[in-house]
């Protein structure tokens, strides 16, 4: 075990993969030179050099700004015998390519009957919150498990972003994973190995009993502080993060509803047809009788992103906005307790 | 430089082979739109066999082409039974994708067909892929890509074709030119000749003016694979050609975009009938041998249709796999 | 009034807007020989010839197969005085643009603090249902749901689609209106002069107490039917039609369920963060102490689109999926009634 | 032909302003990212001055103008005042966004600056869509969209100029071609030249190789949109030019994707010291006229930097406004 950075894990996750097997290759945008440091640069990755040096130029392409055609040709490659991870660098660049996402990545194996294996990773990163303007801002992974066909990852810490990497570059199919850049810096304990974090699993950061807390990507870490300044009150949060979207581990958050009878659920997408809309609505259908209180989402407000970091801040989900979100539901509990306190 | 002298005559004849099982094939699915008893419509290439067997005959095994929506050429000209083909279209299991795809998602990856896109122009960079993978894993394949003059005019071709050529990739760019995107002659919507595109992206542009010669197109399209091969990368192929039936089976619109004497013009210019009297005047066939390869062919097509009509349909359960290389999202999914 | 078919009611909802401004034109691929139906054709507007003839070409134009260009020169004509029509023909092909539906027209007014004004409306229609394959049966409004600055409209009706037209000509901002290929033949009684149908406002279909059940688009007539047969089984279903989905009128959907205390949502698009999830997510937070049962979707299975028209119809909603879903939402109530009825 | 002769002192003056106010106002952004002042980054566009002053004052009044992140120098080459503009780079309420776009995202309609774009590419078809509304509406204004080498490889381009070429629309695509896209080298990633891709599309294409001189670039875009305005249809103008800095402020990458020899060739031809030994060669102005105009501008940008930092920021309510034309929706947005 030791001590790694989100970024520094999935470097190392590229790097293993990269060592592993030929066939895996990296495009990118900017990729020979390390910009946005995953493909070198990490002390122990350094005295090896970066990778331009470790696996050559055939396998770690700089690629013209060209997102569609990068996109399709990743999807073509993998369709013929490559195994390739594509750095998209920002999560806002993805719309450029929207169609090869749908209708070659998502829909080939299944409308060809079989015929396609598209083992292709897409990497990017939501950059919100850095006061980079709406073009640069955006967390679109919504939209994407709307369609059947990908899969979609969005890791929130360094041990589950070294496991989730290589899982997908195992995958034979499409796998979209959604990092966030408020977490790069963070840290964790990583295991040294290769190790792989099968999808549909979710991981329970913190057990409780009163609420269940559902955070996604960056919105874990507030999730879990809203957690610890809920459990001085007297309100026990049980946190999970549900790893990958598509698929969803919606068992083990029905689970957690049925256990507690009260929802929140924290995501740093829109609000409309978000993650959140998709797990409240599930939750609404299958754990109804045990549900004691109304679902509350915690999302980013429907506006688009102002410049203005006092203003962008307000638009994002933050730890207080999940702890007035968990009040809300668990009112009831909170005077009981406050009373029983009293007593 | 004419690579075509060289063609011994079996593969002259099968060139006739395939444009034959294109025309006749094509003709029949038409009936079977018009009789319902292929559900949707149908995009026929008709008129344009010569461009389409030119062009894949100029491929070997192992290559690589993905294709469009006027999408039963491609296949049949990569040597892809038709039974199979036939069967996809009526939405049979026994079709080449199960059913599922039908007549615009056609593969057979058998014969290196990766697949038609209902979506113009969204399955050129699929090709792009193919020739990165084929230069990655030092492969001496090359992938080829057909679309239409109205795809031409999709941001996504030229940010493949400068990828294709800044990384000296061997994918060969096939513009099937038949004048017209749907009810919108090309002259109306199209900045340029379409040929000279290829000069800006540093690559060699070649345009079959007559795209109703299968030699002339293979020529032109053996030239440009091989110098994909040789590691040159990519070309651009024009072929001038003509459809001679509607945009789609069915479809039912004003025809007075086309010119009368152009239309006349073209359809004078048949190329099964073209290939057919070249073959024989030259002395290669004589007339009666090419009556028998066409009862062959027409058999052939008679046969897929009956394999098609007695093909059984797909099991619901079919509906339900292949969305995922693993089984586990399954009942997510439903 | 006249009886008028849904796409007629388009036409001539067209016809009206461009002769009452000659800001408005028309563009999109085969506009000019009326290929979709909607730029002349019908039998009163061909007396008057085709609206090339009746606008001329400079208003109606053929464009290139160039969607990206497409969009974004709407969205710029738009923005320096024109009042764009797009017409998109299938709702398959929004994703070649997708980069210019969000990052310039959702986004270009907020961003620029107002300055830009962006009257442009992208038609389109989804084509399910009809044997056309995996790449030509999309129904993506829910992605567009999530891009705040769009306004989404998915018409259930010929008198809907005529007024709800109107006003996203009016409006100053960037309307997509998802219309279905399914409807497109059916009739209603339609004004005849000009008229508009507020955004943001439901249509109540049918009264009722039972079970609040919201069609979309294609599932509206679906809705109608299974509230019918539910009816003869003594259930009472309420029909709600959003209209627009941005703005959507959250507030008589969560009327009707605080009166009826279930819900039943049908729509087209797939189940995972569709427009079910967000009015599920909107109803399981404002409506929690109302509702008396699980609420159930019936929307298009997490598939893609196969082609073979018997498995393609079982992965949209039908009649018998919403009566199943109404049956499990209302089981105590059918029992009740069941029991009543025995006595 | 070159029409940049008959320039008078005035205008000459004018240019040589509007590059000052670019260089001495992306000096002060780079020094005030560094320290905090400014949220984010900042792309400058110095070294490009010419390039950027010289498309932008061939522009008339009522003419628009689209950008991408590489953003303060097309407002301020189109004449906006350097107040709004920095007070939007610290996202101040007098921004001229109000504070909600930021650097990458400055727009200012009062000079035909309809906005800058952080996507690459993604502002060129609003410039199509500029000259479409010209020409429906009869009116003569032309529209240009400025695009780096890197933003040349998007597919959006082409589709534009297909577009513009195939209604003859006014428009102008001037690519700005500073050799690098970040650290990707133009010519690893480009097939063929950018330039030369105009021709394909029908349209001129025309490349100024000296683009540190304001005066060729204003003469080949003069001559662009002369011909635009003719009602002839577009034309491509490749710019060869250099940015002195790194690709955006605080980027720490290594820098060695930058040849030494090249770097300083280019650092070498300064077009504001290389415009303003020019005036004074030719007499147009003295010394002492030169450096009162710099004088005058260095005012200008403390003046501007002093109106951001004593601004207000902007209200809450502002971050609630805009969104929609109508505020009804506001409720449902929060
Ligand atoms: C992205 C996209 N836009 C529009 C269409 C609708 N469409 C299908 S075929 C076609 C015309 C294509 O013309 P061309 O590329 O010349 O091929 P041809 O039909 O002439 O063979 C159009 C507009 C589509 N399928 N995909
Ligand atoms: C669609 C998209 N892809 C990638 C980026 C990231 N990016 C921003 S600027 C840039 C380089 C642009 O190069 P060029 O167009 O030559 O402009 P320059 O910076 O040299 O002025 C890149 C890759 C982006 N902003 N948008
Ligand atoms: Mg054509
Ligand atoms: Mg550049």
């Amino acid at each position: 075990m030791s001590i790694m950075t989100y970024i520094g894990a999935i470097g190392a996750a590229q790097q293993e993969a990269m060592a592993a097997d030929p066939r895996v290759v990296i495009l990118g945008e900017d990729v020979e030179a390390n910009v946005y440091g995953t493909t070198g640069g990490s002390k122990q990755r350094a005295q090896q050099g970066d990778f331009v040096q470790q696996f050559g130029r055939s396998r770690i392409r700089n690629t013209p700004i060209s997102e569609e055609a990068i996109v399709g040709a990743a999807i073509g490659a993998a369709m013929t015998g490559l195994r390739p991870i594509v750095d998209l660098s920002y999560s806002s660049f993805l719309y450029m390519a929207m169609d090869q996402f749908v209708n070659q990545a998502a829909k080939n194996r299944y409308m060809f009957g079989g015929q396609s294996s598209i083992p292709v990773v897409f990497r990017s990163a939501m950059f919100y919150g850095l006061a980079t303007g709406a073009h640069h801002s955006d967390r679109p992974y919504p939209m994407f498990m709307g369609v059947p066909g990908l899969k979609v990852v969005a890791p929130a810490s360094a041990s589950d972003a070294k496991g989730l990497l290589r899982t997908a570059v195992d995958s034979d199919d499409p796998v979209l994973i959604f990092e966030a850049v408020r977490l790069w810096g963070t840290k964790e304990e990583v295991e040294d190995g290769e190790y792989r974090i099968p999808f549909g699993v979710a991981r329970t950061r913190r057990d409780g009993s009163d609420v269940t807390v559902v955070g996604i990507s960056g919105c874990v870490p507030l999730a879990l502080e809203a957690a610890r300044q809920m459990e001085a009150r007297g309100v026990s949060c049980e946190v999970i993060d549900p790893r990958t979207l598509v698929p969803l581990d919606t068992r083990a958050i029905v689970r957690s509803v049925l256990k507690t009878g009260r929802l929140v659920i924290a995501e740093p997408a829109h609000r409309t047809c978000g993650a959140a809309a998709e797990i409240a609505a599930v939750v609404a259908d299958e754990a109804h009788h045990a549900l004691r209180a109304p679902i509350k989402r915690v999302a980013a407000l429907n506006m688009q992103i102002p410049f203005n970091p006092v203003l962008e801040a307000e638009m994002y989900p933050t730890t207080e906005r999940i702890v007035a979100a968990i009040e809300a539901v668990s009112a009831d509990q909170l005077d009981t307790r406050t009373r029983r306190a009293g007593r | 430089m004419t690579l075509s002298a060289s063609l011994d005559k079996d593969l002259l004849l099968e060139m006739q082979r395939r444009m034959l099982r294109i025309r006749l094939f094509d003709e029949r699915a038409s009936k079977m739109v018009k009789r319902g008893f292929i559900p949707g419509t149908v995009h026929t290439s008709i008129g344009q066999e010569a461009q389409v067997v030119g062009a894949c005959m100029a491929l070997a095994k192992g290559d690589h082409m993905t294709g469009n929506h006027r999408s039963h050429g491609h296949p049949i000209g990569m040597g892809s039974p038709l039974g199979p083909l036939m069967a996809e279209l009526v939405g049979k299991a026994t079709g080449v994708c199960k059913g599922k795809g039908g007549s615009l998602h056609l593969a057979d990856y058998a014969v290196g067909s990766l697949g038609e896109s209902g979506i113009t122009g969204s399955s050129i960079p699929i090709a792009v892929g193919a020739g990165l993978s084929a230069q990655v894993m030092n492969e001496k394949r090359v992938a080829l890509t057909f679309f239409g003059d109205g795809a031409a005019n999709q941001g996504v071709l030229y940010e493949s074709m400068n990828m294709a050529s800044a990384w000296k990739l061997p994918v060969i760019f096939l513009c099937e030119n038949n004048h017209y995107a749907l009810s919108t002659p090309a002259h109306t919507v199209t900045g340029g000749r379409i040929v000279d595109r290829a000069f800006g992206f540093g690559m060699p542009g070649i345009r079959v003016e007559n795209g109703q010669d299968v030699l002339e197109v293979y020529d032109a399209v053996a030239e440009a694979v091989a110098r994909a091969r040789r590691g040159e990368g990519p070309s651009l192929v024009e072929v001038m050609t003509y459809r001679f039936r509607e945009h789609s089976e069915g479809l039912r619109i004003n025809t007075d975009y086309r010119d009368a004497n152009e239309r006349e013009f073209w359809l004078s210019r048949d190329p099964v009938a073209l290939f057919r009297a070249m073959l024989i005047e030259r002395g290669i066939a004589s007339a009666a041998e090419m009556d028998a390869v066409e009862a062959e062919i027409a058999q052939e097509v008679e046969d897929c249709v009956a394999f098609a009509t007695e093909s059984p349909d797909p099991d619901r359960s079919v509906a339900f796999a292949d969305l995922y290389s693993d089984a586990y999202l399954l009942e997510d999914v439903l």
